[in-house]
Parts: structure tokens; C-alpha cells; sequence
């Protein structure tokens, strides 16, 4: 974040200091509510002024988000926050802004802003709310349900592939990349918070349960049962280690993905570890290609994590380059610039 | 050398004609600054096809200038021009009919071959038959004598055939007694890398110029006097350069940086072009992935306090009003520039049309209300942004200003005005915390009171759902309907402050005129025209500048007139509004040609209404 | 068992409310439909909150569903309710202001404990102060009540406390001499996998009819008798759903396939959600990336013959209008619908408006005339629906359709029409492939002559550049003016066939009413109430269905009345349309509250009318 | 593409069938002409009858490439070709519908409809000419220009990192990925053909010269002595040789890409070999993300070639699915539907 953004005295902000008098008006249950408690945990941690922040959402449930945050809030249009937040930074580079978006409002409706924030690098933090459903207009299927699934608006069957949003992310150039789950707070709270850090597009895809209109879309990954063989953590620079006993790895033989056994005894000679800062393309979209294909477990965790210029700093720097070039914008001099005559 | 003799007039339309690869833009462009500086008043009407190279010699692939200068006020590019410049027979064939009878055509004579005239359609070479009877005509070989100037030159053929329409810009400006100066100044710093080209250009313009000066076939030259012109500095300026420097004038004048989103789209991308270059007026330009992309992060910049602008064309503004709702509902500063172009749909690209007004007075859902201002000429244009930026400023709201293809890229003079003279702009934001409700508004202008995001204390939240005072979300009836009146009522109010339009000609009488936009100087010059008959009717013109809200002196002086007529380049759009609000059986006069009006068309539409 | 009386009532208005998970809109939907079945006539009012499910016991949390059944017509939900059923205290406070002096409470008293009263903002229980005087109030322990009945159930305490609505159910069935019938059916197939639900459910309805019956608290059923309607076959429908059916009812009898392409949006979804089920009839659900899309897809598939639609509300309108243009340049057959919404920007989406009709008419760059309709009531949008496909295969041409919330949520009986009834959509299409011009017209109808892609030998190109009638890309001034000219006499020639509408009460006179859209049911309880009382003033209604081209007998009655009285649910746009065609001094009545118009407020503004 | 579209009877066109009276509008020497003329070759190859051709376009130079084909042809607006196609493609599955772009048309104003499209697998040839620059308006950048590249919309260079289009369309789903250059006739007729004849999304990019405002962008790739170094040609089943002298070629390491010699004494042991059909994500992900990488040469041909139901296929089945379960759709019944009562 812009360094004037970095108090020097220790701020002694609370998550008390980010609750909104707005009671939140989510459906009881909802993953929401675990996003907003977590969001509200990490803000004080990032040492930046209160007044800074701002929430930019677009329509959905999720998009709720910035009312119940004591910051400023934007609460826009469907699937345009990326654009609000990418003037509002621009304009202002100095403030910390934040997008709060559903997977409707991200990949729907606005996945050419989407494409286009990350192809840009503005230091905004993206977090998406992927219910896979529309939620606030009651249950219609999303660009990230499965093929198949049945939805109010597709009673027998959606016939369209989903996107996978972590990929499209890094396809289009986000330079950071994560995915986290709405039931597993402390990762969550990781995942934010080192989201936040990041300076440049950061995308945070957030798997939450819509209780009410698909409910149970990730219990594989939150169950008792299931989570040790579907869940992956990604750990920089440590090995792809997952299972209900940590014994299993996922190893890549140059060509394809293979699991083996990881116990005390047998462990994989030269596994493949987690490396998000490589910039090595295919690894990153080999973890992301996961996601759907039920052989494997899911990565969670950051995919990617590069330091690359920022737009708003590149302009504020091209500014700088220009006035150096022709001096400070002068207004007559602008206004009688080319061929002038004087009539006496 | 042949005794020539010359003339002096009053008043003179030239049209440059080729293809699109002639360089009829530049000739044109190089007349009008020398016109300029000889200290005529002028319009100019550029006229390109919406291809970018259309094949040579095709008829679709003609490119048009046209000026008209004058020792008296100009308003218009001119009806029909007195003379035609016409690289090749597709030029000749595409300009001809709207030459005055008697005008004079300067020919490239080279360019009428076989190929070329079959690219053209003709049948026969016009030039071996008496189809251009009733015209002065001068068939010039144009190439070839260009050639014979530059045989020295290194260049190749092909360059030195691109020099030729420098050798036509010699022959009009002996034609018209202009110096060779500013030109020659131009090419010197344009080819400033490149010194062949600058020989090149310079010796076919000055033989140009000697070529008309010592054949025979040239023997009148022209002279038009120098205009009156309220002392000052001046400079020739297109209607987007206006727009341009009227919003950076703003940003000055208001403490603020300049943030225009925006998409390119003709005719409104010079806008864009134009302030890219001045980042050293902390001017922070974002080409977005689209319109509303465009738009949007302009609101966002508004938000945190810049001075926010999205500028489009028709089709790209289509796409804007979604989030021009949401501007109306979040109450921002923000202006949406609008250069109209035919429509619908694509239509017309590269022409121009009043057919949008409708649009930005009612094109939203839900009770969205905008003021609306439109520029006359391509110098309003200046004043016009400038006003646009310190409403939306005022109360705090989008304003949409209005302007087309044929000002935005015709110039005329403009008197520059110095940084001094110019009115400061005023922003206020709230500065008191306690109980700070984003939506509790200024008594007197209705506005509400915004705060920028990094201040400390005033945390809230703005969005599109409805609010009441306090920020917060409000279903309660009563609240949606009082909301709705209050910001309908905060743009009306704006007629209290807004400069009322003045009449011209009668204040009360036969018939009033009123208009808005681009048609001014037609309506101007056509008035101009009628009152110099002495005529002994009573004729009123009101020229609107704000359509929303009207001014408040109109009602009035329509009341005092007996027949109202509205002239418009659309099927009748302002006169929807006029007669709605004032009942008055106002009639249309209406040509959507994709063209300014015709003077004299509208002059006889005004007989007519006279007449009835 | 007390003695009970039963008395017979004419016209009853009740409204269920109580919290978004309480079920009150399946509760009001099970009313209705045993109302309907027993015969009254009927109109109902759903009103829920924008959120899902907002927090148990809160304000903004309240849902609530009015129905008005009587044994004579029914134009209205109900200005104010007679009974009032109240789940919760947030219910009760919500609502309690709309009932009628005197009126009847239903009250779950359980509910009034401590925490519901805090979050109702209630300082005392309203049950135990005097708060309730002027009405006739009866608290039931409802959620006791229904546990108590439901004591040997399977099921979870949470679910049976679920079966709650169906105890209020029963009450209210007993109170107006419902059969229980078709809701015991009902539940018997809805729950039909799951027998302890169907067990619960049951027991729970039964449980509060024989409360009702057996307590000493209730002393008074009614009787509503049957209404008069014509014999058939009848059906209770919403405004969406009649939609929906009339898109599959036009794609029968055009032999056309349906195409949707549409997004999701409140309240227009459930049009969509409806059409998808019925891929059985050739139904094409395109559900798209976003508005854009949908109207995209839409116009794709007219172009390829579909009979084309794309089903919006406001915000979506908005981002259609680029492709509006487009479709009004390529002249294709396409409709689109727009269920307005409280407005503008994202404004209040689940509440009624009518502020989008100046956006229908005039919202889109350049002269982009289309064809607009507008439904007047749930069951006449089938019809609505049915004329707008005729007419955008008739004239080749985009047709809007407008409804709004309050009509497409709400319901009413529908006499259901054989399919054998319903009038065949003729389709043309240019048969001879010699010399197929494209953008020549049938001087009938003005519309052009499309051709399938796919036929043989008819190879052509459209889009959105400006044509001559070749189908070629034209830049002729006089071409373009010929061709917008054109295409605006096309919409407005429609008005020579289009079904003039009638005028109710006096054919001329004192004071003449023109409207539009889902105000069709109040201004009718309205003028029936003033009729009534046997005025001396004669009133004129008129309704319209097509407000682009207006009708041809319009004028000549606004001609015959002293005043005109527009009333509509926004600051006044049809009035703007009929001020500028008519040049009358129509006065508006506006109320954009977000519900329909209240008919006594109706009743007040036109006595004003009459006095003044 | 569909049965009924290939007539058994061979069909005798010829390019002159699809050669219409409209006369080409573009600036002479313009890459467009050369796409022209390939397509005009390869159609009457398709043995598809020349009615049931449908040509999509945006707007753009490129766009008007329509008006020059004499078949069906609809010049839309600016970005939204595909969803015209899509909904003319799955109205009319009959069909052979192809749309033509710029990269302004399809990755700025119409990114979104862009990834929808490829997601969705519509049976629908896409031809994104790639000029890296806006034609048609004279000269903007374009989300393909290079960073820092100066136009007239970026006097002092842009800020933005490019899109890479082979990337985002397979990161969206597209069956068919493939890319080419105007000036390689032959190698563009071979693409365009492949993808025509693909059933599903078939994407194709050509790297198209405008000699007006982006002369000799893709000159690296044309001119005799670098084009040999700067193009890889994969071909299915070969190793990745390139170089002026096919002496040289591209390896992975199971890591990152190596270049090594290939001549006839020295060859790589067990090179990679090219295998558009494999679903290999990794390696279709590596093989695009050499684009704009001057270290190594640009792959053209095909990057991926999968067979996957479309859209349009799915949706009729599903038609005749609910037909067999419900009876074919009989109006009266279905508006008596639900709760009725007779009134007599
Ligand atoms: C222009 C526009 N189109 C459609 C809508 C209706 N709409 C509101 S939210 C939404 C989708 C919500 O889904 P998602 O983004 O996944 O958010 P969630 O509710 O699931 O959190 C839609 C279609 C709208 N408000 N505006
Ligand atoms: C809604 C809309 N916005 C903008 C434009 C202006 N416009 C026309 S083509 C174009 C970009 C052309 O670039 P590209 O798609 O790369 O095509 P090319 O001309 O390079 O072939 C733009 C911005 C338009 N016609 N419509
Ligand atoms: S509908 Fe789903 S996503 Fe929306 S608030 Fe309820 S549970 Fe959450
Ligand atoms: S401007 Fe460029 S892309 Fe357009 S026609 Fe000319 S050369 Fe081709
Ligand atoms: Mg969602
Ligand atoms: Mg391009």
C-alpha cells in the first residue's frame, strides 16, 4: 500500500471500529457473516487509518457487505464495483480500497471489468463471494455452478461449463491470486489479510455457503469426512501434503499430477512444492485446474503472488515524467498554445 | 506574366475535395490557420468518410474541407461554396451539385483517366464534355506540374506525388492573397526530422503559388478584408479542443485533478487525444475497456474528488445510462459529454445529428433527472464545459453536455481567454462530523452535502437503493416519494441561478425562433439574412443553452409570439418539450441529413411560417 | 361449542404478515387460490423485502400478502385491510397503519415476547396497553397452539413451529367459510415425499379451523357470495405468469420457436424461471451473461426466426437501449419486456413504479422509434403479451412491452382462452429471390422484407450502418432522411390498425381521464365509487393499451372534455406525451411511493379535479 | 457441424460464390485483404451449402468484413458479435456461423460476451483479427497493444500489461484454440479450415497488420531474418522445431522451457511433442504463455483441439428429453394448467 498509508504510531483500531450501526440482513447461516467477521479482524492489523478504507460492492447479497463495514462504502450497480474502485483509486491513490463482489456480479455481469482490473494491476483487493447461485434474486444458476445443476431458472439442468474464477484471474494478469473458504476462519482471515498486503490487483475467491439456495456446495471441503481428502493447502515452498492424516502428496511428474503415499516412512524424493512467487505459469494453472475434478483434492491458498508496477503508480509516475518534460501544467500557456494571433 | 487583376469580397466558401489519401484534411486545415491569422472570421466543416483509406479514387473514399471566410461575422461553414479544390473526378462528381452556380473548380486535370473516371461513375470525362457549364473551370496538372517542381528531390515517385496537395494550397492561396508564412512554418516543424520532405513540401506549395500567379489561365485574384474583432489573442479552435481545455480550465479553476473515463468512439475520441497530453495538468486519463466502464470509474474518481468526466458519442452514451442513474441516486459531480453523430444505432459515424436530446432528458429508468446543456459553435464549446463542470459541482450532480460531429470538428476563431479572467469554482464538502447525514441537503440549492473518502470521521455509505438523510437504506414510502421530488426539484431550482438565454431580434410579435446546439449559426446567418430585407414582420430568436431545466423567462416570450417554430437537425425532439411545457402549437423544421442545417432551406422555411 | 353467527359481506380485504420465514406468500397464495375456487373475484398484493431472509423479528424483515375477494368485481388489492394477520409484532407495527378503523387483528401473541417487541421497537406490548383501541383485536396463541396439535409429530420443534402459517390459514379459513380442501390437496403433493411434513401440515390447518370454530373468542364468520363472472374456464394467474404463457400461446400460433434470452432481475426473473420449464414446446431459455446478452441473443435468434423475446426491469432496460437501436435499423421482430420497478438506479427492486415510460418512448440515441404497450392488470398481460408478438412480426420491428411490479407478482382470476380461440400470427417472409432488396417495404405496413438465413439464393447483409433499400451502406444525406422518416411513419401507420381504445362514462364532458399500465384497477374502484354516488359531472376514461402510436381517436376526445386528469406512479411522463400531441393543460396525479395507487387518494384528486 | 449441413452431392463452389458485389473498404495493404481471400478459399471446402453460411461481425475495420462475403451477413455493433452469433446459432443449430472481430471488438468493449461465448462451447468459428491497435477510429491502443506503446490515446505510452487472447480463451473453455498471421496464406487457410470444421467454441487469432496506425507489429514474424527465430510452428505429434534452419528446438523440462540445437547429428532425446488433443492444461498453457516473451519464439497453430458437447446440442436434447418426459408441448393443456375451476 502506498507508504503514506503506513502510520508510524500504532493505530489502535479494533474490529469494534469497523462494525456499521447497519445490522446485517443476510439470511441466518449464511457464509457471509464469516467473511464480514473475519474482514473486520484483519483491518486493524493492517496499520492503516480507518478513514482510508473504502468498500466498493456491486448488487448481490454480498454486495451488502459495505453497509455493515463503519468504513466508507459504495454500494454500485450490478457488476461494476471493479470499475467504481478502479477510479476511485486512480483518482485517489492514497486510499485503501477494497472490492466485495458474488460470483453473479463478478463473472457474470461484470467479468469484463473483472478481466480488466486484473490485466491492469490496480492495487485494489478483489474478494469474491462464490456461492455458486445467485443469491439476492432467489436462486438462479451462476457462471461458476456445476453443468448440470438445477436452478430455479434451470429446472432441468444448466448445459453451460463453469468458469473456474481463480484461473480466469490469472489468465487475465492478477498478481495476486488466492482462494479460501468461508468455514475455515483462520485461513481465512490469512488469506484477506495477506490479500490486503499485496500490493496490486489482488483476487481472493472465497467458497461461501448460500444456505437457503445452495446449501452444502462446499461440504466436501468443510465436513468431518470429506475435507482431509479434498482440501489442499497450499504452503509456500512446502510439498502438496493433504489427507484426513496428512498422507498424501500430490506430485507432478512434468507431464500429469500423481498422489502417493507421504508417511514418516515413504516420502517422495523430490516432491514438487508450492512456489505462488515463481511466475512459473504452468504450475499455477496446472493447481488452478483442479478445482471441479473430483479425483483431486482443491487448492486453497495463494496461487500467486507477484510484485509488478501498479497502474496508479505508473500513471502518478508518468505525471511526474511529463511535468519534468514541459514543466507544470501552466493554464494561459495551455489555452494560448498553437498558432495565435492578436487583434488590437 | 499575364496583367491580373484583383477583387475584393466581402465573403467566400472553398471546398477541398479528395481521397481520403490526399491530405484534404491538412490543406483544409492549413488554409483555415492562414485565413486566420490574415484576420478573417471563419467556420470550417471537415467531411470524412468513415473508412479510414478507402481504395483511391472511389466515390465513398472522397474526403471534404470546406471554410468560409468572411470580413463580416461568420456562423457557418457556408450553404454553397464559391469554390471547389477536386483532386480527382470522384471529388468532382460527389461536391459538384452543391457548388453555386457560376463557381469556380480547380481541377486536377491529371487524375481524369480512364480509372479513375470509371471509379467515379462517369461515362465520359467531364472535362471533354459541357457537363460543368455555368462553372468557372480550371483544369490544372496538378501531378505533373508537382512532379516537374520536386524532379530534384531524392523522394520517390510516390512521395513526391503526396506533395500535391501542397501545390493546390499554393495556387489557392495566390488565388486569395494569403501569405505562404504560416504554412511554410508548419511543414518546417512538422518535418523537422526529415529534411527532404521539407523541401519537398515547400517547393511544391511555392510552385502552387506560382504556377496560379504566371499562367494565363488564372487572372483574377481575391482579397477578403480583415474582420472586426473585439480586441484580444485568438486562435483558431475546434469544438473538442474547446471541450478539452475547457475541462482542464475547470480543474484549474476548481483545485481539482482531471479524471477523464473514457472509450474512444468518433466523433468524440479528440477529446480523449487531446487531453492525454497534458499530464503535466495532472490530468489522469483512463481509456476503459468500455462505455461503461468509462463512466463508472469517472464516478468512482467523482467519489473521491476529482473533477470527473466521461466523454462518448451516441451509441457509447446508450450504454452510460445505467450508471447515470446510479450518478443521479449517489448525487456526484460528474459531466457526461455527449458528441452526437447520425443515428440510430451506428448510423452515420462520422456525421452529424441532434437526435440524442430526447435521450439525455429522459433516457433512464426511474425519475432520473439531469441537467442538460448543449454548445452552439465550436468556441462555446469552451465556455459551455466550463459551465457543465461548475453545476455539476453546484449540486452536486451529473450534467450532461451536449455537442456534434459537425462542431466538434469544425473550428472557427476563438478569443482565448487568460486563466484570470476566468470565474473561480467552487467545491464544498461537509466539514462537521457531529450527526453528519450524507443526504441532508443545502436549503438553498437542495444539494447534499458530500464528504471525500479518506476524511477522517465522516464514514459512510452512498449506493443506489434508496436512502433517507441519514445514508441508510429506506423502504418507507413516503421517503421514496419526497427523495424523488427533492432531487427533481434540486435541478429545477438551477433555473433560479442559471443566465437566462436572451432574446434576439423582437421581443414580442410574429414569430420566435427557438433552438439549441449547432444549429446557431445557421440560424444566425438566416436571420441575418431576413432582417436585412427589411422585412415587416416581428421575428424573436431564442437560442437555448440549457435544456434542463428550461429557462425561466421562456414561458414568457412565447406567449408574446404568434407562431413559434423550432428548428432542429432531428425529427423534432426540443419541440416535444416546448410544446409540453408551454402548449403552444410550435412547428418543427426538420432535415436529419446528416449535415448542419442549409441556410436557405431555413430561410424559406421561416417565409413560409411568415407566409401561413 | 358457542353459538356463532356467520354474515355475509360483499367485498373483504385481508392482509397476512409476518417475517420472510414465516411463509406468508404461500399462506396469501393458498388463500387466494380456495377465494378464486370459491368463486369471488379476487386481486392480490405480495410484498415482500428486498432481502432474503432478513433477520427473525426485524422491521425491514416483514413479508406481507394482501388479497381483496368479493362477490362483485375486483380492480384493486384493497386500499385498506379489513383483518389483519400479524405472525409477529414487527408485523403489526408495519401494517397496522394501512388497516381499516375497526378493523379485525389476528395476533400470534406468542410472539410478543421481550426480544420480537425490541426489535419491533416497540417500548410496551402493544397487546397490553391501549395502543389497539379502534380495532378489533384477537390474540391467539398461535405458535402454542400449532405445537400443542402437532405434540405426537416426528418432527424437530423448529419445524413444527415451520406449520405455524397453516394454523393462521385455518383461522382465516373458518372465518370466511373456506373450504379447506384445495389447500389439504395442495399439501398433499407439494410435500408428497416427505409424509411426516404432509402429516404435520395437515394437522396444523385443521388445528386452527377448529380453534377458530370451537373459541369463545371468535364470534363471527363470513360469507363472501360468488361473483359474477362470465362461464368458463378460470384460473388464478399473475402478471408473470400470463406473460410467460402468452409468449408460448404467440410461438403456437406463429408456428415460431420461443427464444429467451434473458437476466435474471427482480421482478421480472419469474418470467424466465417460468419459460424454462416448458422446453417441451420448443421453449429456448437463454439465460445470459447480462442484459446485454439476453437482448443480443434475443435479436440473434429474430434474425434466424425465432419469435424473439428478452425479459427485463429497469436497470436492465437501460443497458438494452444500445442494442434497441440496433434492432430498430435491422427492423426485426423482437419483443421486450420491462417489469418496472421503483426506480431510478437500483432504487427500491422490489416495489411498483411506472417511471419508465419516457425511457420506453424516447431512451435511445438517434430516432429509434419503437412500438410501446402497456399491460393493464396480472391477466391481461397474456393478452398484452400475445399483441405485442403480433405486432413485432406485423411491422419487422422491436415492440416493448411494459408491466410492473405491482401487476406481475399480483394475481387475479383469468378466464383461460382455447387455444382454438386465439388468433393466428401471420409471418411473412420475401419469396422472390430475384432482385431481393432487403430494406424495400410493403407499402401497406412499411415494413421491410426479411428472409431466413438459410434459404437459398437470398444471400444479403444487415446491421447498423445506415442502408439505401439495397441493403448497401449509404451516406446520401437525402437517403438517411428518407430512411428515419420511414421508419417512424412505420410505427406511426400502426395506428390505423391498431384496436382504438373505448372510453368509459361520458363520451364528452367535464372531465376526461387518460392512463396507462397497472393503474387500470384503482382508477376503475375509483370512477365505479364516483359514479356511484351519482354525480352530476360527466367523466370520460380512457385506458390506454399502445402508448407509441397513440390512437387515432384520442384527439378528438381530449377535445370534448373541459379538463384532463393524468394519473400515474411517477412525476408525471404520460402526461408529458399527451400535453405535447394534444396541446391540453392536463394536470397529473403522482404519488411514486413504491405501491400501487391508493384508490382514496384517487377519489380526492379527481374530486379536486371537479371542484377546481 | 451438424449432419444435415454436409450434402452428400459434392457442392461446386468456388471462392468467386462468396465474392460480393460490395467493393473491400480497407486501406490498401491492410492485413484484412489476405483473411479475405483464405476464407474465400476455404469455404467452398467445407462442402457446406452456401446459404447456411452466417457472418457476425462487431465493429472495427475487421467488422466489415461481412459486407464482403456473399452469404448471410449482419454488421452489429461494437463488441457483441458473439452474442448475436450465439443466439442465431443456437435458434438455428443448422447453421454455420462465424464471427468476425478486432481486438478492441472482442477483448475491450466485448471481453465479457468474449469468455461467455468460449465457456459455453456454442458451435460458433471465432476470428479475432489481432492488429494490436483500433483501426477503425484511428488509432487508440487496444488491451493487445504492448505496455508502453504510444498512440494517440497514449502520447507518453500505455501503462497497462497486454491481454493475451489464446490465453483468456482457453482459461474461458474454448474447444478450438488456435493462431495464425495474415501474411502466412497458406498457414491461415489451414487454421481457418481446422477451426470451421471444429464443432464447439473454435477460436482462431490472426496477427494482422494495419500498415496505418500499427505498421510492422508483427514484422518479427514476416521478415526473412527473424522470422525463422521468432515463430514456432507446432504441428501435433512433433517436437517443437524452429529456427531459420529448423535447427533448433524447444524443450520442457518438466520446470520451465530450454532451447537446445536439433540437427541431424545432435537431437534431444525424448523432446516434448505437440498434443492440442490432450487436455493437458499445463502444457496448452505453457506453449501461450510465450507470447510477448522475446526470449523465445511465438507458437502458432493449433493449441488445443478438444471434443465437447455444445451448447446448442445440449439444449436440443434437452428439448427432446422433457418432450419424452412431459408429451410434446399441447397449449390448452398447459394453459389449464394448475388450479382451475369452471364458472357455468
Ligand atoms: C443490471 C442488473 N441486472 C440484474 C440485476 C439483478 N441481480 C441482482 S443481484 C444478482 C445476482 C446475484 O448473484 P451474485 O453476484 O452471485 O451474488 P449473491 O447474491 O449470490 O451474493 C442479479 C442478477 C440487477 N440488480 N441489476
Ligand atoms: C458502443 C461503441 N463504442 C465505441 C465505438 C467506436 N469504435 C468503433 S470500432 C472501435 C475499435 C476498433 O478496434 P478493433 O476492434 O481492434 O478493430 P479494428 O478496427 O482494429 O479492426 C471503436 C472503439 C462504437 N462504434 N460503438
Ligand atoms: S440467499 Fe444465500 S447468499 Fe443470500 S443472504 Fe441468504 S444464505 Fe446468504
Ligand atoms: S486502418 Fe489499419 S486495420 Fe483499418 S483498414 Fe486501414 S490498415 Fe486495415
Ligand atoms: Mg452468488
Ligand atoms: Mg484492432
Amino acid at each position: 500500500m502506498a507508504n503514506s498509508m503506513i502510520n508510524t504510531e500504532p493505530l489502535k483500531l479494533t474490529k469494534d471500529d469497523f462494525t456499521s450501526d447497519q445490522e446485517p440482513r443476510w439470511c441466518p447461516g449464511c457464509g457471509d457473516y464469516s467473511i464480514l467477521a473475519q474482514m473486520k479482524k484483519v483491518l486493524p492489523e493492517l496499520g492503516i487509518p480507518k478513514e482510508k478504507f473504502v468498500f466498493v460492492s456491486g448488487i448481490g447479497c454480498s454486495s451488502r457487505f459495505p453497509y455493515y463495514m463503519d468504513t466508507y462504502g459504495f454500494h454500485s450497480i450490478h457488476g461494476r464495483a471493479a470499475v467504481l474502485a478502479s477510479g476511485v483509486k486512480t483518482a485517489n491513490p492514497d486510499l485503501k480500497v477494497f472490492v466485495i463482489t458474488g460470483d453473479g456480479d463478478a463473472l457474470s455481469i461484470g467479468g469484463n471489468h473483472f478481466i480488466h482490473l486484473c490485466r491492469r494491476n490496480i492495487d485494489i483487493t478483489m474478494v469474491l463471494f462464490n456461492n455458486r447461485i445467485y443469491g439476492l434474486t432467489k436462486g438462479q444458476y451462476s457462471p461458476t455452478s456445476e453443468k448440470g445443476k438445477k436452478t430455479k431458472s434451470s429446472p432441468w439442468g444448466t448445459l453451460e461449463a463453469p468458469f473456474n474464477p481463480v484461473q480466469m484471474a490469472m489468465a487475465s494478469g492478477a498478481s495476486f491470486v488466492g482462494r479460501t473458504i468461508d468455514r475455515d476462519p483462520k485461513h481465512l482471515a490469512d488469506m484477506l489479510k495477506r490479500a490486503a498486503e499485496h500490493k496490486g490487483t489482488a483476487f481472493v475467491e472465497v467458497y461461501q455457503n448460500c444456505n437457503i439456495f445452495n446449501d452444502g456446495a462446499f461440504a466436501q471441503y468443510t465436513e468431518q469426512e470429506t475435507k482431509g481428502d479434498h482440501v489442499l493447502q497450499m504452503e509456500e515452498g512446502q510439498p502438496f501434503i493433504f489427507g484426513k492424516n496428512k498422507d498424501k502428496v500430490l506430485n507432478w511428474n512434468g507431464d500429469h499430477f500423481e498422489i502417493s503415499a507421504f508417511t514418516a516412512e515413504k516420502k517422495p524424493e523430490n516432491p514438487a512444492r508450492h512456489n505462488p512467487r515463481s511466475g512459473n505459469a504452468a504450475m499455477e494453472f496446472l493447481l488452478s485446474s483442479l478445482t471441479y475434478d473430483d479425483q483431486f483434492p482443491t487448492p486453497f491458498g495463494v496461487f500467486r503472488q507477484l510484485e509488478q508496477d501498479t497502474f496508479e503508480d505508473l500513471l502518478v509516475r508518468q505525471i511526474e515524467f511529463v511535468k519534468q518534460r514541459k514543466g507544470p501544467g501552466d493554464l494561459n500557456k495551455l489555452l494560448q498554445s498553437g498558432d495565435s494571433w492578436m487583434v488590437e | 506574366m499575364a496583367k491580373k487583376e484583383t477583387q475584393k469580397l466581402e465573403r467566400v466558401t472553398i471546398r477541398f475535395a479528395g481521397d481520403s489519401g490526399d491530405g484534404m484534411q491538412l490543406t483544409g486545415g492549413q488554409f483555415t490557420n492562414t485565413t486566420a491569422l490574415a484576420g478573417s472570421d471563419l467556420i470550417t466543416l471537415p467531411d470524412y468518410p468513415a473508412e479510414i483509406r478507402a481504395p483511391a479514387g472511389t466515390l465513398f473514399g472522397v474526403s471534404g474541407f470546406q471554410i468560409q471566410f468572411s470580413s463580416q461575422p461568420v456562423h457557418t461553414p457556408g450553404d454553397m461554396p464559391d469554390v471547389l479544390v477536386a483532386m480527382n473526378p470522384a471529388a468532382l462528381k460527389v461536391n459538384l451539385a452543391a457548388l453555386r452556380h457560376n463557381g469556380i473548380i480547380i481541377i486536377n486535370s491529371d487524375a481524369f483517366q480512364v480509372k479513375n473516371l470509371k471509379l467515379a461513375a462517369y461515362e465520359e470525362n467531364p472535362l471533354e464534355n459541357d457537363s460543368l457549364k455555368g462553372y468557372q473551370v480550371f483544369p490544372v496538372q496538378i501531378t505533373e506540374l508537382t512532379r516537374e517542381a520536386l524532379k530534384d528531390s531524392s523522394l520517390s515517385m510516390k512521395e513526391k506525388d503526396r506533395c500535391k496537395n501542397f501545390f493546390a494550397l499554393g495556387m489557392t492561396y495566390w488565388m486569395f492573397s494569403h501569405s505562404m508564412e504560416t504554412t511554410e512554418s508548419w511543414i518546417k516543424d512538422k518535418f523537422a526530422s526529415k529534411p527532404d520532405l521539407i523541401d519537398a513540401n515547400l517547393k511544391a506549395l511555392n510552385a502552387g503559388y506560382s504556377y496560379a500567379l504566371s499562367t494565363e489561365i488564372f487572372t483574377t485574384s481575391y482579397e477578403v478584408a480583415k474582420a472586426y474583432k473585439e480586441p484580444g489573442m485568438y486562435r483558431n479552435i475546434t469544438g473538442n479542443e474547446a471541450i478539452a481545455l475547457g475541462l482542464i480550465a475547470a480543474a484549474h479553476k476548481s483545485g481539482k485533478e482531471l479524471f477523464l473515463g473514457s472509450y474512444p468512439i468518433t466523433p468524440a475520441s479528440d477529446i480523449l487525444h487531446e487531453l492525454s497530453k497534458h499530464r503535466n495538468h495532472n490530468v489522469k486519463t483512463f481509456q476503459a475497456e468500455d462505455e461503461i466502464a468509462g463512466i463508472g470509474t469517472a464516478l468512482g474518481a467523482a467519489y473521491a474528488g476529482s473533477l470527473a468526466v466521461t466523454t462518448t458519442s451516441g451509441p457509447g452514451m446508450a450504454l452510460k445510462t445505467e450508471f447515470m442513474g446510479l450518478a443521479v441516486m449517489t448525487e456526484l459531480p460528474l459531466v457526461i459529454v455527449n458528441i452526437q453523430r447520425g443515428g440510430p444505432s451506428t448510423g452515420l459515424p462520422t456525421k452529424t445529428e441532434q437526435a440524442d436530446l430526447l435521450q439525455a432528458v429522459y433516457g433512464r429508468n426511474g425519475e432520473a433527472p439531469i441537467p442538460v446543456i448543449a454548445a452552439a459553435s465550436p468556441a462555446d464549446c469552451f465556455m459551455a464545459t466550463f459551465e457543465a463542470c461548475e453545476i455539476a459541482f453546484r449540486v452536486n450532480s451529473p450534467v450532461i453536455l451536449l455537442s456534434d460531429g459537425y462542431i466538434a470538428n469544425g473550428a472557427e476563431p476563438w478569443k482565448i481567454p487568460t486563466a484570470e479572467s476566468l470565474p473561480e469554482i467552487k467545491v464544498e464538502y461537509a466539514t462537521n462530523p457531529e450527526n453528519y447525514e450524507p443526504y441532508k441537503r443545502d436549503p438553498q440549492t437542495l444539494s447534499r452535502l458530500h464528504v471525500l473518502p479518506g476524511t477522517p470521521g465522516f464514514e459512510h455509505h452512498v449506493g443506489g437503493l434508496e436512502k433517507d438523510d441519514s445514508g441508510n437504506v429506506s423502504y418507507v414510502p413516503d421517503n421514496h416519494d419526497r427523495m424523488i421530488r427533492l432531487r427533481e426539484a434540486k435541478i429545477q431550482k438551477l433555473a433560479d441561478v442559471l443566465p437566462q438565454p436572451e432574446i434576439f431580434g423582437a421581443k414580442e410579435g410574429d414569430l420566435l425562433i427557438i433552438s439549441w446546439g449547432s444549429t446557431y449559426g445557421t440560424i444566425y446567418t438566416a436571420l441575418d439574412e431576413i432582417l436585412n430585407r427589411k422585412t415587416n414582420k416581428k421575428i424573436g430568436w431564442i437560442h437555448l443553452r440549457w435544456i434542463n431545466p428550461l429557462p425561466k423567462n421562456l414561458a414568457d416570450y412565447v406567449s408574446k409570439f404568434k407562431k413559434v417554430l423550432v428548428p432542429e437537425i432531428n425529427l423534432g425532439q426540443l419541440i416535444k418539450i416546448i410544446r409540453s411545457e408551454y402548449l403552444v402549437d410550435a412547428k418543427g423544421f426538420n432535415k436529419v441529413r446528416g449535415l448542419p442545417l442549409s441556410t436557405s432551406d431555413l430561410i424559406n422555411a421561416i417565409d413560409e411560417e411568415l407566409k401561413g
